[in-house]
């Protein structure tokens, strides 16, 4: 079966996010007061083809563990959907 | 001040020694509380405190009268004339790297360009001397793939640009990479600045970057500890560090502006041991004391606690030591580069670094400065050389089945991959780039950007084989390398640099090689006349107990005096003869510590081939003034892989072959003696640059002709060009990915 | 041909002082223009150099646009104002709008710093002035971000209009119809992916970018 | 109120997708040959205050049009929780 797997990468809590104040320091600028606290990862969608939803959100899970992310900075969410 | 630990489960956790612990007890006559434990932990780790080493490092020649600024301080100094001085130093980030790669690489890049411009100096140039478990594992191609992404992504967007560095895989830094930034720096001689507070009542301002929980304890825990491939790790993860190469260009720009207006007394980064560190090392330095509310420390998250805020190794911070008076012009030249600013010290007399909860409020710490820094225990530990080095040196390591074509194609390798992902050109000051011998780099006035007619030459070189083989002779032929790299620029070495990257030192074994490669530096350092004017040591490089090959790391910068056209390229012209120059290896010279017997043969052990250091000098010399007055067409030093690889790599540059003579087997080809240089001189020219060479006692030595789309060695070996341009050129892309479209 | 050029530094801009030695080094006199003032200071012409404007946090260009100097650049190009985009000049210059389509990470993921050879494609524009089309220029490229997208009818807009100002000889980092530069309808907006000063000087290693300055100081 | 809210970017269809496509060229090698089609995008968590979560959205909407994400190659998808 194929499955539509969305993966949210994010920095852990903790890990500095560059980004995330860079554009919170940009928005007042831009005459956005009342937002903040602003924090940028990635999003990933792929699709797999697996037996079921569970092996195919543990093949991605494993694929997380090992290139998509780094367990030590960030924090991986994996998403299945039949696709 | 809070209670005094009972117990010595917390000073051990802290990673100090009973012995240390009674060392503060008798400085400070009373127990210490945690918060100052923990200060003199950060500051007495090895990582700060070069405790196991700073009694060898102590025997390296330091001194010349273009000397400006030598080791001890953030960065060494040199004269360069027409009041120009530049700064230069070299630091490892091996530990951070291994477990995130990026990051790890990142923040090396970022702290390295902090010691520079600490010093009044802009940063120009960076240099990142690699190495990595080899390329058939998957974590160490990952290691790899990571780190030069992080010297890119880091060095590219804080603008200073990669020139130079190595790249080495080797199996033993599987599990330990090797991960060395070197950068230099230029500032108008009378700018140059210490890192010292001195005038009571002024004020310390941190600059930059909040303090989060980065690092905490990274100090301690990650500059001083191997790491096993194992679930200890992850206990290890939340000290990494991430970089902000933006925050760190703005820092940067700021520092140098506030510089430029005399806005600063001193100023000093923040690094390992974060405001401990520079608060302490600068009251220390300048002979006072300093007050620090951990009250004012921007932090970037909430209750933070002052034992975090005062060791936290958040990056792209710097502290300034400001007049009053000079505070809101500070505070204004900050807010136009969006750096926060905060007060958070204040200069005294006492000679105390006081910890405080609000300049009037409760005292969380007090303790003596110096004692952090001067008080530090300097170990002499206990050093042999291995039990079976008569036996390891008596090893022939010539044996082995040579199949010298297919061995010469697999001891090939472009760099390119690397040095295409770093801006190695901005500043235009790059005349010659990575992918050659040196790196030249015009020399500017850092005021006016006028031109002074010189160059500034660097060259940073390691040898694992050798200096397993011989930790003392591999040492003293790294900085003869590196001399020879920068005279085929036509360059002269003024000072040296270098990082010593050690296993564990509780291992007599590793404080030997340790001794000796310092013996080692020193005897070269001293022949070429080029003092050591900063370093780095990083110890503890070892994977499952197993320590790595002893790997010493020399950045040697030089001077190219007359520089109105570009030096001669490494690839070949038609119809020329080959020479090389130096050092005549004998005819049986030995194979040890050569990549072929480590690569191909099998044998990591024997005797290094003799070396002729004075011979080493009399030929850089040579080289670079050959260089300085036009007269190669081409010029290439031999190094790894030997003549054999030279000669290829000469080729392939300029798709011109050669026929070399004599040289016909894996012996003459690939064998490492030192020294040597190939080289092309225009025929019409040859007779009298053998009469010049003879007389200044160089040995020169037709060895073939070029010309031809293969290269020839002897009767028997014939490698066509396309061949060696595919294996030379494909290795890393093939390994690591190809970077181009057509992937 | 004395012809003052405004630089705008942003933060994280890195190459306006390359920028100002290279106009400076063939007769022009150049002015940094701060990002946060709006005034222009009255120069003839304006570049953005390249760098990492505001760190290229988000996207390149992305938080440059709204810059104070980018309102001011915006009319003075609207007059007709020349105003040349160099690397992540270029980027910003597609952000704001004054120039189409956009600048995705290059096709192989890596950055790329190298040589690259480029063809002059259209010179009815301000960096033509001394060159004609079909000439082929050696200009070194340093970019992550340098891979030009556009819609169909974009591209093809570029091309019936002859707004293609250079393409790449062999396409470095998958950029559609090889595209290195291109301009404004009216030809006084450039926007190029390679650094025209960085081939300034022989002891760099090529010349070729002084026409294209040279043409900008004449305007 | 305070409101959280996610802001996903996503290449849009038919613009390409280096990052998506390394990714996808990587996976064999690596030992996954049941994925594919993977498309890499940014997401971007941040809070803003304001009287309701539809007025949220829209600050947060009119922020993704003038700011967070490129039309000319992205798609930008919000969502608002309450914080
Ligand atoms: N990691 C790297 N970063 C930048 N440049 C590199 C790197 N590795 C190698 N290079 C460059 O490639 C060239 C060849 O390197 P190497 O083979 O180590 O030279 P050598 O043996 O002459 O010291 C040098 O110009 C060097 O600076
Ligand atoms: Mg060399």
């Amino acid at each position: 079966m194929r499955f539509e797997v969305k993966v949210e990468v994010s920095p852990r809590e903790g890990i500095a996010n560059p980004e995330g104040s860079t554009i919170e320091r940009a928005l007042p600028a831009l005459g956005f007061v009342t937002a903040g606290n602003v924090r940028v990862g990635k999003v990933i969608h792929l699709q797999v083809d697996a037996d079921s939803a569970a092996d195919a959100k543990s093949l991605v899970e494993d694929m997380c563990n090992r290139f998509l992310s780094n367990p030590v900075i960030e924090d991986a969410l994996v998403e299945v959907r039949e696709g | 001040m809070s209670p005094a630990p009972e117990d010595a489960s917390v000073h051990r956790a802290l990673g100090l020694s009973d012995d240390e612990y009674q060392r503060i007890h008798g400085l400070l006559d009373r127990h210490p509380n945690h918060l100052e434990l923990a200060m003199y932990s950060v500051m007495w780790s090895e990582h700060c405190s070069y405790k196991s080493s700073k009694i060898h490092l102590k025997r390296l020649p330091t001194e010349a009268p273009w000397v400006l600024v030598g080791p001890g301080e953030n960065a060494g100094v040199i004269d360069v004339g027409d009041d120009i001085a530049v700064a230069i130093r070299i630091e490892s980030h091996n530990h951070p790297s291994a477990i995130e790669p990026y990051q790890g690489a990142a923040t090396g890049v970022g702290g390295i360009l902090r010691d520079i411009f600490t010093m009044g100096a802009r940063p120009i140039a960076v240099m990142d001397p690699l190495r990595f478990g080899p390329l058939d594992d998957p974590r160490s191609r990952w290691i790899a793939e990571g780190v030069v992404s992080g010297v890119s992504g880091y060095g590219n967007s804080v603008g200073v640009p990669t020139v130079g560095g190595e790249i080495v895989f080797d199996e033993t830094y599987k599990g330990n990479p090797l991960v060395n930034v070197l950068a230099m720096g230029v500032l108008p001689s009378e700018r140059l600045v210490l890192g010292q507070a001195s005038g009571i009542g002024n004020l310390a301002v941190l600059l930059g970057a909040s303090t989060g929980r980065d690092g905490i304890g990274g100090v301690s825990v990650l500059a001083s500890a191997g790491f096993g491939e194992s679930s200890e790790d992850a206990d290890k993860r939340p000290s990494v560090q991430v970089g902000d190469p933006f925050e760190e260009k703005r820092l940067l720009e700021a520092c140098l502006e506030l510089l430029d207006e005399g806005l600063v007394t001193g100023i000093q980064d923040l690094g390992g041991a974060g405001i401990t560190c520079a608060t302490s090392e600068t009251a220390s330095r300048g002979g006072a004391g300093m007050d620090v509310d951990v009250t004012a420390i921007h932090a970037r998250e909430e209750n933070m606690e002052p034992v975090e805020l005062m060791t936290s190794e958040s990056q792209e911070r710097m502290l300034a030591i400001v007049e009053p008076k000079d505070l809101t012009r500070v505070i204004e030249i900050s807010s136009r580069w969006e750096i926060e600013a905060s007060v958070i010290g204040r200069v005294t007399d006492n000679g105390q670094l006081r910890v405080l909860n609000g300049f009037d409020g409760e005292v969380l710490a007090s303790l003596p400065a110096s004692t952090l820094h001067d008080d530090a225990p300097e170990y002499d530990r206990p050093l042999a050389p291995p039990r079976d080095l008569t036996e390891r040196r008596s090893k022939d390591a010539s044996q082995g089945s040579a199949d010298c074509v297919n061995d010469l194609l697999s001891l090939l390798r472009d760099p390119a991959w690397v040095y295409s992902q770093y801006d190695h050109q901005l500043f235009l000051n790059t005349v010659v780039g990575p992918g050659n011998d040196g790196t030249l780099l015009r020399l500017r006035h850092p005021r006016t950007g006028e031109e002074t007619g010189r160059g500034i030459a660097l060259s940073t070189d390691g040898n694992h084989r050798w200096c397993h083989v011989d930790p003392r002779q591999g040492t003293a032929m790294i900085v003869a390398e590196a001399v020879m790299n920068i005279a085929c620029v036509g360059a002269y070495p003024l000072a040296v640099v270098n990082c010593l990257n050690f296993g564990n030192p509780e291992h007599p074994e590793v404080m030997w090689q340790l001794s000796e490669a310092v013996d080692g530096m020193t005897e070269a350092c001293i022949a070429f006349n080029a003092p050591v004017v900063g370093g780095n040591v990083s110890l503890y490089n070892e994977t499952n107990a197993v320590d790595i090959a002893p790997t010493p790391v020399v950045g040697v910068i030089g001077m190219h005096p007359s520089l109105s056209v570009p030096p001669p390229v490494i690839g070949l012209p038609t119809d020329a003869s080959l020479l090389v120059l130096g050092q005549v290896p004998e005819a049986d010279v030995s194979m040890a510590g050569t990549q072929w017997a480590w690569e191909i043969g099998g044998c990591k052990d024997g005797t290094l081939p003799t070396f002729d250091l004075a011979q080493a000098v009399r030929t850089a010399a040579f080289i670079a003034d050959a260089v300085q007055r036009q007269r190669l067409v081409a010029v290439h030093d031999v190094g790894e892989g030997g003549l054999a690889v030279a000669a290829a790599e000469m080729a392939i540059d300029s798709g011109v072959g050669a026929q070399i003579n004599y040289h016909n087997d894996h012996i003459s080809m690939f064998n490492e003696s030192g020294g040597r240089v190939l080289a092309v001189v225009q025929d019409e020219l040859l007779d009298a640059f053998m009469t010049d060479a003879s007389e200044h006692e160089v040995p020169v030595r037709e060895i073939g002709r070029t010309g031809g789309s293969s290269l020839t060695f002897g009767a028997e070996i014939t490698v066509p060009l396309n061949d060696l341009e595919n294996a030379c050129r494909n290795e890393l892309p093939e390994a690591l990915g190809r970077g181009t479209i057509s992937a | 041909m004395s012809c003052r050029v405004g630089v705008v530094r942003f933060p994280g801009t890195n190459c306006e002082f390359d920028t100002v030695d290279a106009i400076h080094s063939l007769g022009g006199e150049a002015e940094v223009l701060w990002h946060g003032d709006s005034s222009l200071k009255n120069v003839d012409a304006v570049v953005i150099p390249g760098g990492f404007a505001h760190g290229d946090y988000l996207r390149c260009g992305a938080i440059a646009k709204f810059s104070p100097i980018m309102e001011s650049i915006n009319s003075f190009a609207k007059e007709g104002g020349p105003v040349l985009g160099i690397c992540n000049g270029f980027q910003v210059l597609t952000e704001a709008e004054l120039l189409p389509g956009a600048l995705q990470k290059n096709a192989g993921m890596k950055f790329l710093c190298s040589m690259q050879r480029i063809d002059f494609v259209s010179t009815s524009n301000v960096l033509g002035r001394h060159a004609k089309a079909g000439d082929r220029l050696r200009i070194p490229i340093n970019h992550f971000e340098g891979n030009y997208v556009c819609s169909p009818e974009v591209l093809n807009q570029l091309e019936e209009e002859n707004r293609v100002v250079f393409r790449y000889v062999d396409n470095p980092n998958g950029s559609i119809a090889d595209i290195a530069g291109i301009c404004n309808a009216e030809g006084n907006v450039v926007g190029m992916m390679p650094h025209p000063e960085r081939a300034t000087s022989p002891l760099l290693g090529s010349t070729d970018g002084t026409t294209l300055i040279q043409s900008l100081l004449i305007a």
